[in-house]
């Protein structure tokens, strides 16, 4: 039977022009990777968007796998921008299996 | 309104404009996909960047060039000015969404300029080829304008000077005008002619269907807004009308003609809704697209295309006093 | 076959489909991008729209072309019917998928009906200018009675019956066809001039790739396929037959011309493919796309452009003793 | 140490042409927001899909964060459309920062 | 109160020209569907990949529900070309409804 | 440099891949939708294989054309085995890795080729038409020695040698450029007059396009480059310099003329970066894209694009005394 391990999956939901900044502050805590979604359209309390990437106000979902304690440290260097940026952040444990690469 | 105008007003450019309106008024489920809208917007700024460069290429450049350049620029640093005055006074925004809305009033939109640039073609007054320059030169100058104002000379949502001036300079619309201007202008008409198929004959199609989708997005939007006070949308209108009069009486000062002068002054009436967005997105996320988008995409676009540009034409007429030949 | 009608088959536009059949069917990995293949599937439309309205903007509109438009109004509401009975009894569907395919097999399909006046002009029986028209308003007949159909009279799964005339009237082809015509219409031959390198000569080329994907995807499909049974197989190519040699008859009756009593027809045999799926998914999602895409996609499609279309069109000229022109 | 709270992830997988009924009955359950993912292909009981965005039958993932309340109220009304409608959904616990927003 | 079950939601990041391996394999394990997204750039190990549909190295992004033995059948089946193929897989535990379906 | 080899460098076409290359390196945030990028990949592959079948089926087939694929054929199984031993070697590479990158420099690539025809075209050397079927059939040969190169006669990493030899014969590119050049061969330049407009005239424009995205491509996958050793970057620009000479020598020695024999250079100095990578992605996964990838697309490709294809053309005038016609 395969072993599995415990790691933290987190999600944040970005605007195109702040992934970088995302994908930055991943880089700077030292997770391996992340991996970027496209998204759609959405709504949330500023209001409804969609076709919205001729603007360039669309928005991406960024993944990422890391250990408690990057996930902790990344939660903890993004929170202070969350509100200002609009991201939306979520995580949970997840089992992946060569836990010794995240 | 006279025969040409009627006449501008039925080219299938702007008919589409309005088909895209309706469609989604009428909760029509019509939608051009998102990545194909996005490759139109930069195919028309390619387009009209080799077109601008050709016609220079050809005409060369003299000092009516540069006292255009020069108003262009200077225009879009001083109508942020009392444009942010009036979103905070009238408008009542606060300092941020007032800096966000005053950049993509004094910046311009490329569709804006290349649908008045067809309406005066078919009304005997094309403008001359280096306003693509102009046009391209303007579109930077009010987001620096804008985030000084919005930030009140502050330091700023964390964004450093360097980045800041890196997007005004390097942003994506900026870079492919100018680099295709340059293009046009290094090849010249020979080696345009072999290009022209796509980047000459096709463009208006193609900007018949952009602008159907612009009219589906603008409506929506619209349909959608949570955020839009009357204020707002006087404003919305408000501006276009006296950015264009001084504009087009700007162009008449320094020497222009009769089809650069109101191409001038519809480069100050237009407000940006795909350079700008982008930039404060980055710059500026604090602000909130439900009011910047909306004013320029949802009004002041369709006011600009379906009753400023004829105004602009008739006003830059009359100065100049050549009336649009009719054909 | 004679040399016109091989000529027909050895166009680009039918050999690109060919090919999309096959590089499907030899499991290659040839993929056209969704959101440009649906870009390509508006730009159709709206370009075949477009040409519609300025040709009745030439040739007016008479007593003809409203017989054609009611012929169309009426084949869209009765054909169902017939389908929907041999459907339940002789295909062995419930009722809801009965409804469904009735639905698809009453409507029409757009790219059949561009590559049928491809073919029909290569044999030199162009159909009229108004013939868009009528395609345009078969739409959406079919849609109608099939729902009416699936559901039995009942209140229908959760839909209201002022949504549905919504979809009905305003889904997403009905709107950029009938928009697009009413644009040529009022913009004319002079306004088209300027955007016919677009929506004109480019139309064929477009055409081309479009129908490479439609291969491609119509082959996979048929071959993904669970749900298609041999019943349901013979009435995806009875169904055509007997339709395109009713509608040929029709139009000959109401004294269409050769090829607009052919492209009459070919609408009757065609079966929709992009308007009713969408529709069926919103009104009808309790059928199964997996028995009426593939019917109308992978059977009667391919079938109707590789084989219907010519026995239409010949039968067309026997009824009306014109036979095609050999080049 | 940031805070963080537990709140539910909803993921509803959902015909194109049936997006908006579902995220109205988010909206009418009261949740503040949902987001929307572009879906390719799929396989399920009723066979295999994919390149089907011109003929309108793709698909769309629509997720959601809500409250525990919020998300059984949204699950509950969905459920009776699940089946007929051919909607998949998942919900799992997942941790936010900002919990007082969902 | 509607009645919810647990399974496991298995995710795995793929190479696009190595998704029909993976959507096989979930096929094989008996599981009754799945689902794929689109994926527009990331970063690992091996650097950084973004717009490459035209080259053809893009990713994709497969989401399956299955039941815990056949998930962990699945996992098994793939672990051993994980590393050889660039996969990268995650998976928790989700209640859905109508269990009987996965 | 003369002014022939200027004009070809202030070509828009190559103008447009320098923008992209340098809005890259300016690190702008200029971006082309990768589906409309993907779906222009497509459209130069059905276009440049139209033609290509329409020149053969006017000129038809002699000795020297079945020399030709003879020579690229040949070419492209060799070329690859000294690549191999160089890149283990000199390169220092392992041997899966190794063979992935000796795959790509033997096979070709379609918008080298595209430019390279480009550029002799406006110095007046212009190839023959059934090159196009020269470049189809070079691009699987060195995929399947690569392949065997990389596991060493082994069994390979778990795909088997039926399903390797499906993906050589009929992965996309292959299908798309063999199927067109088929289509183009059977419609003849009489079938072709309707599509020409899309196909013809549109080419060079989408063309700038499409090369604008690759320069961007390029840079930015330069830039995030880890893997890239100098002496990896001295086998991407000396390999095309070798099999360039060797390929124009062999086409002067199987008596092509000046164009052609530079154009079968081109084809061997160029490194295949749209279906190789697809084929190892799918075959070797195991290889690294940063490794192959960068080397083709970021080092070759533009070294061939904006230096080797001028040194090719003069190499082939010398050769064979046919010095480029000064326009
Ligand atoms: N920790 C991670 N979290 C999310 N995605 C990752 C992670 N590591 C790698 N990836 C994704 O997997 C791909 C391959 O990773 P690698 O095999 O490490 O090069 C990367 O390009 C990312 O898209
Ligand atoms: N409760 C939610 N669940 C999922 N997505 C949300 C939620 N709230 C907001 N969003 C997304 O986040 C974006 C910004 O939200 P907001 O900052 O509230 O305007 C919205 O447009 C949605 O795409
Ligand atoms: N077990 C599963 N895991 C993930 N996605 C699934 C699963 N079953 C079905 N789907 C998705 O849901 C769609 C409809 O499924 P069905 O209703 O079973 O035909 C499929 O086409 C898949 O995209
Ligand atoms: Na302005
Ligand atoms: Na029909
Ligand atoms: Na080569």
């Amino acid at each position: 039977m395969i072993e599995t391990v415990i790691r933290k999956r987190i999600e944040v939901l970005v605007d195109q022009a702040q992934t970088k900044r995302v994908t930055a502050a991943i880089d700077e805590v030292g997770i391996t990777g992340w991996t970027v979604l496209p998204v759609s359209s959405g709504k949330g309390r500023d209001g409804r968007w969609r076709e919205e990437r001729v603007m360039g106000t669309d928005k991406n979902l960024v993944v990422t796998i890391a250990s408690q304690e990057n996930a902790q440290q990344l939660a903890e260097s993004l929170a202070p921008i969350l509100t200002s940026h609009g991201l939306l952040l979520t995580m949970w444990d997840v089992e992946v299996i060569r836990g010794e690469r995240f | 309104m006279d025969s040409v105008g009627l006449q501008a007003l039925t080219s299938p450019v702007v008919l589409f404009f309005v088909l895209g309106l309706l469609a989604a008024l009428a909760k029509s489920d019509l939608e051009i996909p998102e990545a194909f809208a996005k490759a139109m917007s930069l195919y028309l700024m390619a387009a009209i960047g080799l077109k601008g460069g050709i016609e220079v290429a050809e005409s060369g450049l003299d000092a009516t060039v540069l006292a255009a350049l020069a108003a262009g620029i200077t225009a879009g640093f001083i109508m942020p000015l009392y444009a942010f005055w009036l979103l905070k006074g009238f408008g009542k925004l606060d300092r941020i969404n007032a800096g966000a809305v005053a950049a993509h009033y004094g910046s311009i939109s490329v569709v804006t300029f290349v649908t008045a640039v067809e309406i005066f073609e078919i009304q005997g007054n094309p403008p001359q080829g280096y306003m693509v320059a102009v046009m391209a030169t303007m579109e930077s100058p009010a987001i620096l304008a804008g985030l000084l104002l919005a930030r009140g000379g502050g330091s700023g949502g964390g964004q450093s000077t360097k980045e800041l001036l890196h997007e005004v300079l390097f942003n994506a619309s900026v870079v492919l005008l100018l680099g295709a201007f340059a293009i046009g202008w290094i090849a010249g008409p020979s080696g345009f002619a072999d290009v022209e198929p796509f980047f000459g004959a096709m463009f208006k199609g193609v900007l018949c269907l952009f602008l159907l989708d612009m009219g589906l997005i603008a409506a929506r939007r619209m349909m959608d807004s949570r955020s839009l006070t009357w204020r707002l949308v006087a404003i919305a209108i408000g501006l276009p009308l006296v950015n264009g009069a001084i504009g087009t009486a700007l162009g008449v000062v320094i020497g222009l003609d009769t089809g650069s002068a109101a191409v001038l002054g519809v480069l100050c009436a237009s407000a940006s809704y795909i350079a700008v967005p982008a930039a404060m997105r980055l710059a500026l996320p604090e602000a909130d697209p439900g009011i910047y988008l909306t004013m320029s995409l949802s009004i002041t676009f369709p006011f600009n295309v379906l009753i400023n540009i004829g105004l602009i034409g008739a006003f830059a007429a009359m100065l100049t006093g050549g009336g649009a030949a009719v054909p």
